[in-house]
């Protein structure tokens, strides 16, 4: 069965975000009140799996061989929904 | 005008990179050039300048997307001025990521009045999602901008072009078609023969809808291009695509400037 | 440990006292473990003895940094011990040695500063520098790859120079290996390739700087102990070059934040790579080449209002390295105050703030008097800075946080550890005997050698980088819309100027013999660049090893530096600067020892540059140099998984004139093409060479010089000192008398259409359509 | 009243994304079974903002100045959270 699978990788918290720096300052640069922002990436994943933990576990596995690297980054994964429905 | 009189900005900002190779191809042909940090540019200023170059690099580390955050910061520091600019009929052009903050800017292609509230194309990724340095055929599209008055309709040039997001987008067929029908494609990317090269890679190296490598404005003294003319400016710059002896044909581009500034 | 050693004096600042005077040899070895000191048992007893008093772990922090193998060389510095008596530095009585008695009067500056600088043209000088990183890029390939480009620009930034080209090497292992070989701790070496590409792309891409030399090799060994060298390479106005420090100057720190980043890189760097590498998050560096291009801009404004007494760049040991240095290369000292450094995040203690690597910072020493314009530069340039402190006359390295001193210690001292000892044992290597048929069909074997990762196409990889920023790439590292190779990156890096810089490199890391790897790995570099036209060439050296604590290891390190010494002095070419990464060892074992040599070299007019594309199908092909039956560790044997066989030699009293003889060639305008022959022998030059054209090359093998009557060997030898050469026709004459002597033969022609012709030994016919050879070469 | 707000631009349904190819591609090669992967970004800004109606709306103009293309991306805003609190 196609799950649909969201993980977002991004810097652990303690690293420098360059790129969330830059977005800040430009934003604030547009008149935009705001603290500090973080960037990460989101992929969004058709997973072929029995069930939502296994689509789930398989997208954590994912995470750790290619997406994400353990050493710097933190990912977190999400089932969106069963291909076909959206419950 | 008096060349010698006539002068060009060429703006920078963290991350701007070709600038210094810009203005040795202007100052080559006799113009003047300014490489001017964008803070620096005090209110009014432009109005001493006759060209007003955005240059390639990596402004701002080319974060949220290329070119974006110094097209907004462009609206934010300099519109007005830079408003009045192109209404005086002087020249503006964006190369690589300038075209990039030109189009983010919503310089180019433009709007109704001059820019547009917001961006109606996109320079998005590489179609095969890489950096692309590559040399590559320009095809003249017969466009009435000073910027190709010396490149005749169908002739290619050789020119190189290094980047990761330079596949052009626009914000509907309409605007495209808009585009082509009133001769602002300036230059399209093509086979070695003149060909447009209709999506075949790596003769189109990223992808862009229509083969669009280059356009301008309704007035045509903006122009926006991926390629790096700067870079196939001198015969020795094209060894193994022409060169070494003679110029290169990206020096017809400023050629074409300079063509326009002694009119003036 | 016993209790009382250690002994916290603040909580906040958190800073701790180590009290070495009762410490036993075991509590020694457990605080320089426990504080990631990396310090050996007789390091730690020398500041034992040395000081009376405890001290606090900002000051052993100090001597952990200055005193590791990055930051000063321990093993090439030491004595090493042989069977035949004890060497006194191999740095001194190899690679140094062998600059001093070549004594070329343009080395402006070797072995001294952050780069190698030597005179160019118009009152200019080029600064080299190479550098790896490897352990980074074994834990976090992007980041670890980035930052290394990134520290070596700053090292050419560091004297002064505007950066020009980079370049870079990189061994990997075998895209294909399965999972189940590697070992935990041991990434992917798809993925850290990826990494590491996309790595050196987006630094080099983002600070404009073209990427024109470099090599990419794949090999099992590399598996666990990825290698990745980035070299930069600059130009200054000599009298750019300001180093005169003085009394009352300030110490001025500009560019990134300082944080928790990169804290003990350098004594990581010093030993093995652990197995739980997850662990060192804190050896992370996060990339930030926006902050690094406005130095750039930064340091040539302030060089070009020669408003700094000094320059140097944050690498290895942060600012106690830096501050250091600078103090005691002008006899000073100087007091920094901690206070003063911005940082990225709160609750950094002082030691961390003294010894992290945070990247993309320069330090510069500024008389007092030009403070305000100076600080107005960095600025405009939208970057941070600080002033450190001043430097003073005390030559003491003394630092200060909330009020505190928290370092005070003696630069005579500190710059003089004590010096270590390693052995050696000479690992003798007897070539074995072959056993392979010779094959029947050339041709096939042809295009599956072009296919072998270590031979086909390298334009994946070297289009992603830009080569033609900055407008002044005259030979390209790619060319043509096939992507055919050239052999050096020529730059013409002043617009007054016809004269080019070539850069070059050269790496054989699998001829089993440590010196003759070291002998081709040099001659290789000097071939590339005489191929495009350089000569008065530098060279800078490269030694990737393995832990020098192993006798095997030193022994085998000691005899590369022979031959670099040796060849060095044979071809004439100095020696001017170089790095050493030694510990490179992982749970899958040492790294395979291996030495990259950079060549630098000059064109007097780069409109004579030669590339390695076909110009005029009737135009006589001559091979210069002499074919033998040298083929153990070439790509052809690797590619068939067999061992055995001679390996190639280099006779410098040959190829020296060869070369020579060639440049002459080059000169008179009579060369219209020329490749090297290395990886893959002629086979894989010729087929370059087709594949770069739309013409063709017929060889007849049997008019070459050949000490063998096997088709493959003479197809796929990897011999030294060979090119192969396209001369302008009706110049045959002079080019032979040019090469009056030497073994050079006319063994065929350009052929109009894209093909390879080959007629063999036995007067067979082989023949390779461009199309196939293409496809074979690309991989698709 | 800071708010933490996460914006996630990504590409317009019908778009080619390159780069969601190549993760796609290189998680088969990896030995998954996966259909098609989107690849977008995520922004947590801290923004400032009486309540939560407002920080979103902020957001969202964010989006349109700045995070986002119109011709070729959609934003979703969410807010994550009151500053300080979690619920
Ligand atoms: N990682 C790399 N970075 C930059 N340039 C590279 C890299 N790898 C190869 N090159 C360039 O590509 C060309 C071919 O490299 P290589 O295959 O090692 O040489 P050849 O096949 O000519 O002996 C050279 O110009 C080299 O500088
Ligand atoms: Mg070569």
């Amino acid at each position: 069965m196609m799950f649909l699978v969201k993980a977002e990788v991004g810097l652990k918290r303690g690293h420098f975000d360059p790129e969330g720096d830059v977005v800040a300052k430009s934003l604030r640069d547009l008149g935009f009140s705001v603290g500090s922002v973080r960037v990460s990436k989101a992929y969004t994943i058709e997973v072929d799996a029995r069930d939502a933990a296994e689509a789930k576990a398989l997208a954590e596995e994912m995470c750790r061989k290619l997406l994400a690297n353990p050493t710097k980054d933190d990912f977190m994964v999400e089932v969106l929904l069963i291909e076909g429905r959206t419950d | 005008m008096d060349l010698r009189k006539a002068r060009a900005c060429i703006l920078r900002v963290g991350g701007t990179n070709c600038d210094a190779e810009v203005r040795v191809a202007l100052e080559e042909l006799g113009l003047r050039s300014d490489v001017l940090h964008m803070n620096w540019l005090e209110k009014g200023r432009l109005s001493e300048y006759q060209l007003l170059v955005f240059p390639g690099g990596f402004s701002y580390g080319d974060y949220v997307r290329a070119g974006a955050v110094w097209g907004k910061k462009v609206l934010t520091r300099i519109r007005r001025d830079l408003e009045r600019f192109v209404e005086d009929g002087r020249l503006v052009m964006g190369i690589c990521n300038g075209f990039q903050v030109l189009v983010e800017a919503g310089v180019l292609p433009g709007g109704d009045g001059s820019f547009s509230t917001t961006p109606r194309a996109v320079l998005a990724n590489n179609k095969s999602a890489k950096y692309e340095c590559r040399w590559v055929f320009l095809r003249g599209e017969g466009s009435q901008t000073p910027f190709a008055r010396r490149v005749g309709n169908g002739e290619t040039l050789r020119v190189p072009v290094g980047h990761g997001e330079g596949r052009f987008l626009s914000e509907s067929e309409g605007v495209l078609q808009e585009l082509i029908r009133s001769n602002r494609v300036v230059f399209r990317y093509s086979r070695p023969s003149g060909e447009p090269a209709k999506g075949a890679y790596p003769f189109n190296p990223n992808g862009s809808s229509y083969d669009i490598a280059a356009i301008c404005n309704r007035d045509g003294n903006v122009m926006g291009m991926m390629p790096h003319p700067e870079r196939a400016f001198f015969g020795w710059q094209a060894v193994g695509y022409g060169g070494p002896q003679g110029p290169a044909d990206g020096r017809k581009i400023f050629e074409g400037i300079i063509d326009y500034i002694m009119e003036l | 440990m016993r209790e009382g050693l250690i002994r916290r004096v603040s909580e906040d600042p958190p800073i701790v006292a180590v009290d070495l005077r009762e410490a036993e040899d075991a509590d020694l070895l457990e605080i320089s473990r426990g504080m990631g000191l990396a310090l050996s048992l007789p390091e730690m007893k020398a500041i034992k003895e040395k000081f009376g008093r405890p001290l606090t772990d900002v000051e052993l922090q100090t001597f952990g940094q200055t005193w590791s193998e990055h930051c000063i060389h321990k093993t090439f510095r030491g004595v090493v011990e042989t069977e035949s008596g004890a060497v006194e530095g191999l740095l001194k009585t190899y690679i140094a040695r062998a600059t001093r008695e070549l004594d070329r009067p343009w080395c402006f500056s070797v072995f001294e500063d952050n780069a190698g600088l030597v005179d160019f043209d118009n009152g200019h000088v080029i600064a080299a520098k190479v550098e790896t990183h490897n352990h980074p890029s074994a834990i976090e390939p992007f980041g670890g790859a980035a930052t290394g480009v990134g520290g070596v620009i700053r090292d050419i930034l560091g004297v002064w120079g505007e950066p020009i080209a980079v370049s870079d090497v990189l061994c990997f292992g075998p895209l294909d290996i399965g999972y189940s070989e590697l070992v935990p701790g041991i990434k992917h070496p798809r993925y850290i390739y990826k990494g590491v590409v996309a790595g050196v792309g987006s630094y080099g891409n983002n600070m404009g700087i073209p990427n024109v030399s470099g090599a990419i090799i794949f090999d099992r060994n590399y598996t666990g102990n990825v290698v990745v060298y980035c070299g930069c390479f600059g130009i200054l106005p000599k009298r750019s070059y300001i180093r005169q420090t003085m009394e009352g100057d300030l110490a001025v720190l500009v560019g990134g934040r300082t944080g928790r980043d990169g804290i003990h890189g350098v004594t990581f760097a010093s030993t093995d790579l652990p197995e739980e590498s997850e662990g060192l998050r804190s050896a992370v560096q996060i990339p930030n080449p926006l902050v690094e291009e406005r130095l750039r801009r930064a340091v040539i404004r302030v060089r070009d209002g020669r408003l700094a007494s000094g320059i140097t760049d944050l690498g290895g040991g942060g600012i106690s390295c830096a501050t250091g240095e600078m103090a005691s290369r002008s006899g000073l000292g100087l007091i920094v105050n901690l206070d003063n450094v911005k940082l990225k995040e709160g609750g950094v203690a002082p030691w961390e703030i003294w010894v992290s690597e945070s990247q993309e910072r320069m330090l510069f020493s500024v008389p007092s008097r030009n403070l305000e314009n100076t600080s107005r530069i960095f600025e405009d340039e939208e970057l941070e800075w600080c002033v450190l402190g001043s430097f003073n006359s005390t030559k003491r390295l003394k630092a200060t946080y909330r009020g505190a001193t928290v370092c005070d210690l003696g630069l005579d001292f500190l710059y003089s550890p004590p010096r270590i000892k390693r052995r050696a044992v000479r690992v003798e290597t007897a070539p074995r005997p072959l056993m392979l048929e010779e094959p029947e069909d050339l041709a096939s074997e042809i295009l599956s050698l072009l296919s072998d990762p270590n031979v086909g196409s390298r334009e994946g990889v070297v289009r992603t980088y830009d080569h033609e920023v900055r407008g002044a790439t005259v030979v390209k590292p790619v060319q043509g819309e096939s992507g055919s190779h050239n052999d050096a990156g020529v730059i013409k890096p002043l617009k007054d100027s016809w004269v080019g810089v070539v850069i070059s490199c050269g790496i054989n890391p699998f001829y089993p013999d440590p010196y003759w790897m070291a002998a081709c790995s040099l001659e290789e570099a000097l071939r590339n660049n005489v191929a495009v036209g350089g000569r008065r060439i530098a060279i800078l050296d490269n030694f990737v090893w393995g832990n020098p604590e192993r006798e095997d290891r030193i022994g085998s390190l000691l005899r590369a530096c022979e031959a670099c010494y040796d060849f060095a002095k044979a071809f004439g070419t100095p020696f001017i600067s170089g790095k050493d990464s030694l510990y490179n060892e992982s749970p899958m074992g040492p790294v395979r020892p291996t030495l990259l040599i950079t060549g630098v070299g000059i064109i007097p007019d780069v409109r004579k540059a030669v590339t390695s594309n076909l110009k005029a199908a009737g135009d006589p092909i001559y091979l210069l140099g002499t074919t033998k039956e040298e083929v153990c560790g070439s790509a052809y044997l690797r590619s068939k998984g067999v061992e055995g066989g001679d390996w190639p030699r280099v006779d410098p009293s040959v190829s020296k004139r060869v070369m020579n003889a060639l440049t002459k060639a080059i000169d008179l305008g009579i060369v219209a093409a020329c490749h090297d022959l290395s990886d893959g022998g002629l086979g894989a030059a010729a087929s370059e060479m087709v594949i770069g054209s739309e013409e063709g090359i017929f060889l007849d093998l049997g008019r070459g010089l050949m000490s063998t009557s096997r088709n493959d060997f003479a197809v796929f030898s990897e011999s030294a000192g060979r090119f192969l050469v396209e001369v302008r026709s009706g110049s045959e004459e002079t080019f032979e008398a040019t090469f009056e002597g030497l073994p050079v033969r006319h063994v065929g022609e350009v052929l109009r259409e894209g093909a390879l012709r080959i007629q063999d030994l036995k007067g067979r016919e082989h023949v390779l359509e461009k199309a196939d050879l293409l496809r074979s070469w690309r991989g698709d």
